[in-house]
């Protein structure tokens, strides 16, 4: 570690605040994008679950029906 | 691939074309030859306007084949969409001349006014026209030179009795010559017309 | 070729017609410009400063805004499918919309610069580089703005999305073109700039027109 | 032989189905990978790489602020190519493709403006400077914009991804003129441009863990990319019977 304590590295000679707002929105963004993602893929794939038990209802009732 | 007499002129294979997540028309397979007429009739929204935008390539999102026998379709092709394709600010005139020097079609632009109905109203602003008077500028190629391709979307609106007759006609007599005409509208034409139906998704043909 | 010529002198009769579509961008580029005398100061030596990159980006703007008319009637009317479907290739035709609307829309604006270069206190001989480097711009910044306007003639409310497309596709043009003038205020050689506006002109006019055309194709569904 | 293989290859490649198969087995071992990458990248150019001898430490924020512009701009990059293949060879995959780099390329875009400002303060005194790398990449985050509201505004999904891919290719010759064109201008404005103080006289300790979170950020960056895809490939392909069958086993 260059840092002689974690203090010291958090300090970063005077600039922490510089780099760890940097790191921290870059974090923040990244998280975000990749979260939006997945959340993406998890609901399109519930709406077609759903759309695909709507429509196999219907076909049931149908069946039955006529 | 050689153009004899019977071969197809156009062949399409089970085509098929969604919008708006919703299924226009699937599973449409036929073949149209030379000098044929083919009616397409379907409920408004069917999808006959996306079918015939498909048949003259302006429109490209589509499954199945739709395959044309002639090499450069566009230079044997007339097609009338679905706005008459004048501008208002032109005179019926000005915009005939303007359609034929961009289709290459050649004729005297006064007769095929005439044949229209529209003697009288050759410079006169489309502005100043009727919708069915500016339909029929556009109609009025179809009495300028051949094409072996006529695809005509709803040719018959707005039109009166007398342009319905003259109207038949002419397709008729395009067809005896070899053209091969393909338009949507409820009139038919006469008996010997060959019926496409877009209904619910399907796309059947009828005659 | 015959399509060319039918379609150019058809563009040129439909905006001598229609005249507002010449008139607005060229009142727009002249109350644009006067804004800032009064915004910033009428003091020459402050405006002449300014004056290149207010007079440029004025062009601009109103040859940018003067886009949006380009093909959205024809759209609606259906001409442009017929321009689609016609016989000759599309880049023919809209090769001669594009350069009909330059002369009715951007040579004006030429025209008029130096009145308005004077206006903002630019020293004369900066004037007729100026005139230069619009004359070179305007036509870059036309293709360029038809390809948005192919891109959203479709839409109902392009006009917004049309400026968000094509205006850092404009930014090269606007700095050699303010460059340029802002060189010659200095007292610079300006041969080499206008060269890199004429350079970035042969640039977009050899391929923008092909992509206004597939921007068309792609509006209308293909 | 060969040119059969190219051939099922390029089919394959473009086939959604596949690439979802294909997706689905990577993933699971690549999005780790990623992460590891790129926090190893990080953490060692954070703690254990040798502080600048002029900036000291602020110049940390490079581990970030570099790999992040080099994603962006090969991003545009890969648009801008995904985007010719669907408009010219009108492969379905390349259109999805399109819609799936944009959003990470534009956050990537932001990341770099936001860290560059960060770094610009403590080294220069000011946050923005207008210089050429910031100017460009601050041009390139407008593009992107451009290219994802083109996006929605169009509701076929089709005509969106042409329409974008169209829009990607002539923005990615507009990157290359603008780099020049605001190098251009710096020097009729400023004098000489303000050189990257430090990254010429990179020493190795310093570079071994720029090139870790640099890969790291590209491979977080394919994993957003499959991840988009797929959710893309479902919407598009939701009517053929294996995206059905495949929801309907709800499977991954």
């Amino acid at each position: 570690m260059v840092f002689d304590s974690f203090a010291d590295f958090l300090a970063m000679g005077g600039r922490g605040v510089y780099v760890w707002t940097a790191y921290g929105i870059s974090a923040v963004v990244i998280v975000a994008s990749m979260v939006q993602a997945v959340r993406q893929s998890t609901v399109m794939r519930d709406t077609l679950a759903r759309q695909a038990r709507r429509q196999q209802q219907t076909e049931n009732t149908h069946e039955s029906g006529t | 691939m050689t153009e004899t007499a019977n071969t197809a002129l156009l062949t399409l294979a089970s085509l098929a074309c969604e919008r708006d997540d919703r299924v226009l028309f699937s599973g449409l397979t036929m073949q149209a030859r030379a000098g044929e007429i083919w009616q397409i009739t379907g409920a408004n929204g069917a999808g006959k306007t996306t079918l015939l935008r498909i048949l003259v390539g302006l429109h490209g999102f589509y499954e199945g084949r739709c395959q044309w026998a002639i090499p450069r379709l566009q230079e044997e092709l007339l097609y009338l969409g679905h706005q008459p394709g004048i501008r208002e600010e032109l005179s019926a005139e000005e915009n005939l001349r303007f359609a034929c020097a961009l289709n290459g079609q050649a004729g005297d632009l006064m007769s095929a006014l005439q044949a229209v109905g529209l003697r009288g109203f050759e410079d006169v602003p489309a502005a100043h026209l009727s919708a069915g008077q500016k339909r029929r500028i556009a109609l009025a190629r179809l009495w300028l030179s051949r094409k072996r391709v006529w695809v005509l979307d709803e040719p018959y609106t707005a039109i009166d009795q007398h342009g319905v007759e003259s109207l038949d006609a002419c397709l008729q007599s395009a067809a005896g010559q070899g053209t091969l005409v393909i338009y949507t509208s409820h009139h038919r034409v006469d008996g010997r017309v060959r019926r496409l139906h877009l209904a619910g998704g399907q796309a059947e043909v009828v005659s | 070729m015959r399509a060319f010529r039918a379609t150019l002198m058809r563009e040129l009769l439909l905006l001598w017609r229609n005249p507002a579509e010449i008139i607005n961008p060229l009142f727009f580029f002249v109350m644009v410009v006067s804004l800032f005398p009064l915004a910033i100061s009428p003091e020459p030596k402050q405006l002449a400063l300014v004056a290149p990159g207010v007079v440029w980006v004025a062009a601009l703007l109103a040859v940018m805004l003067s886009m949006d008319g380009l093909f959205r009637r024809d759209q609606e009317s259906g001409v442009l499918d017929q321009l689609l479907t016609a016989p000759v290739l599309p880049v023919i035709p809209v090769s001669a919309k594009l350069l009909a609307h330059w002369l009715m829309t951007g040579l004006p604006l030429v025209l008029v610069s130096p009145l308005l270069g004077h206006m903002m206190q630019l020293p004369t001989l900066a004037l007729e580089p100026l005139m230069l480097s619009i004359l070179l711009g305007t036509p870059s910044l036309t293709v360029v703005g038809a390809i948005g306007a192919a891109l959203t003639v479709g839409l109902n409310r392009g006009g917004i999305l049309l400026a968000v497309l094509v205006l850092p596709l404009y930014i090269p043009v606007l700095i050699f073109g303010a460059g340029a003038v802002t060189t010659a205020v200095q007292g610079g050689p300006v041969d080499g700039v206008l060269a890199v506006l004429g350079a970035l002109l042969a640039l977009t006019l050899s391929l923008g027109p092909l992509a206004v055309a597939a921007g068309l194709k792609i509006s209308s569904g293909n | 032989m060969l040119w059969k293989t190219i051939k099922r290859g390029y089919h394959q490649l473009g086939s959604p189905r596949y690439f979802y198969r294909f997706s689905s087995a990577v993933l699971p071992w690549l999005t780790p990978i990623a992460l590891i990458t790129f926090v190893v990248g990080i953490v060692w150019g954070l703690a254990f790489a040798p502080p600048d001898y002029q900036q000291g430490n602020s110049y940390r924020i490079i581990y970030i602020h570099v790999p992040a512009s080099s994603g962006a701009l090969m991003g545009y990059v890969a648009m801008g190519i995904a985007g010719m293949v669907a408009v010219v060879w009108r492969m379905k995959m390349a259109e999805i493709m399109i819609k799936a780099i944009a959003p990470f390329g534009a956050a990537l875009t932001a990341i770099s403006l936001v860290t560059g400002a960060l770094w610009g303060k403590p080294t220069w005194g000011t946050y923005w400077q207008w210089d050429a790398r910031m100017t460009s990449m601050l041009i390139l985050l407008f593009m992107y914009i451009g290219v994802i509201a083109l996006q929605n505004a169009i509701r076929d999904p089709r005509q969106a991804a042409r329409a974008a891919g169209l829009l990607a290719m002539v923005g990615v010759i507009n990157v290359v003129i603008v780099k020049y064109s605001v190098e251009w201008v710096n020097t009729l404005h400023q004098g000489s441009t303000l050189k990257l103080v430090g990254e010429s006289t990179i020493n190795p300790a310093m570079k071994y863990p720029l090139l870790i979170s640099m890969l790291g950020t590209w491979l977080l960056y394919a994993v957003n990319v499959m991840v988009r895809a797929r959710t893309e490939i479902l919407s598009r392909e939701r009517r053929s019977g294996w995206v059905k069958q495949l929801v309907a086993a709800g499977g991954r």
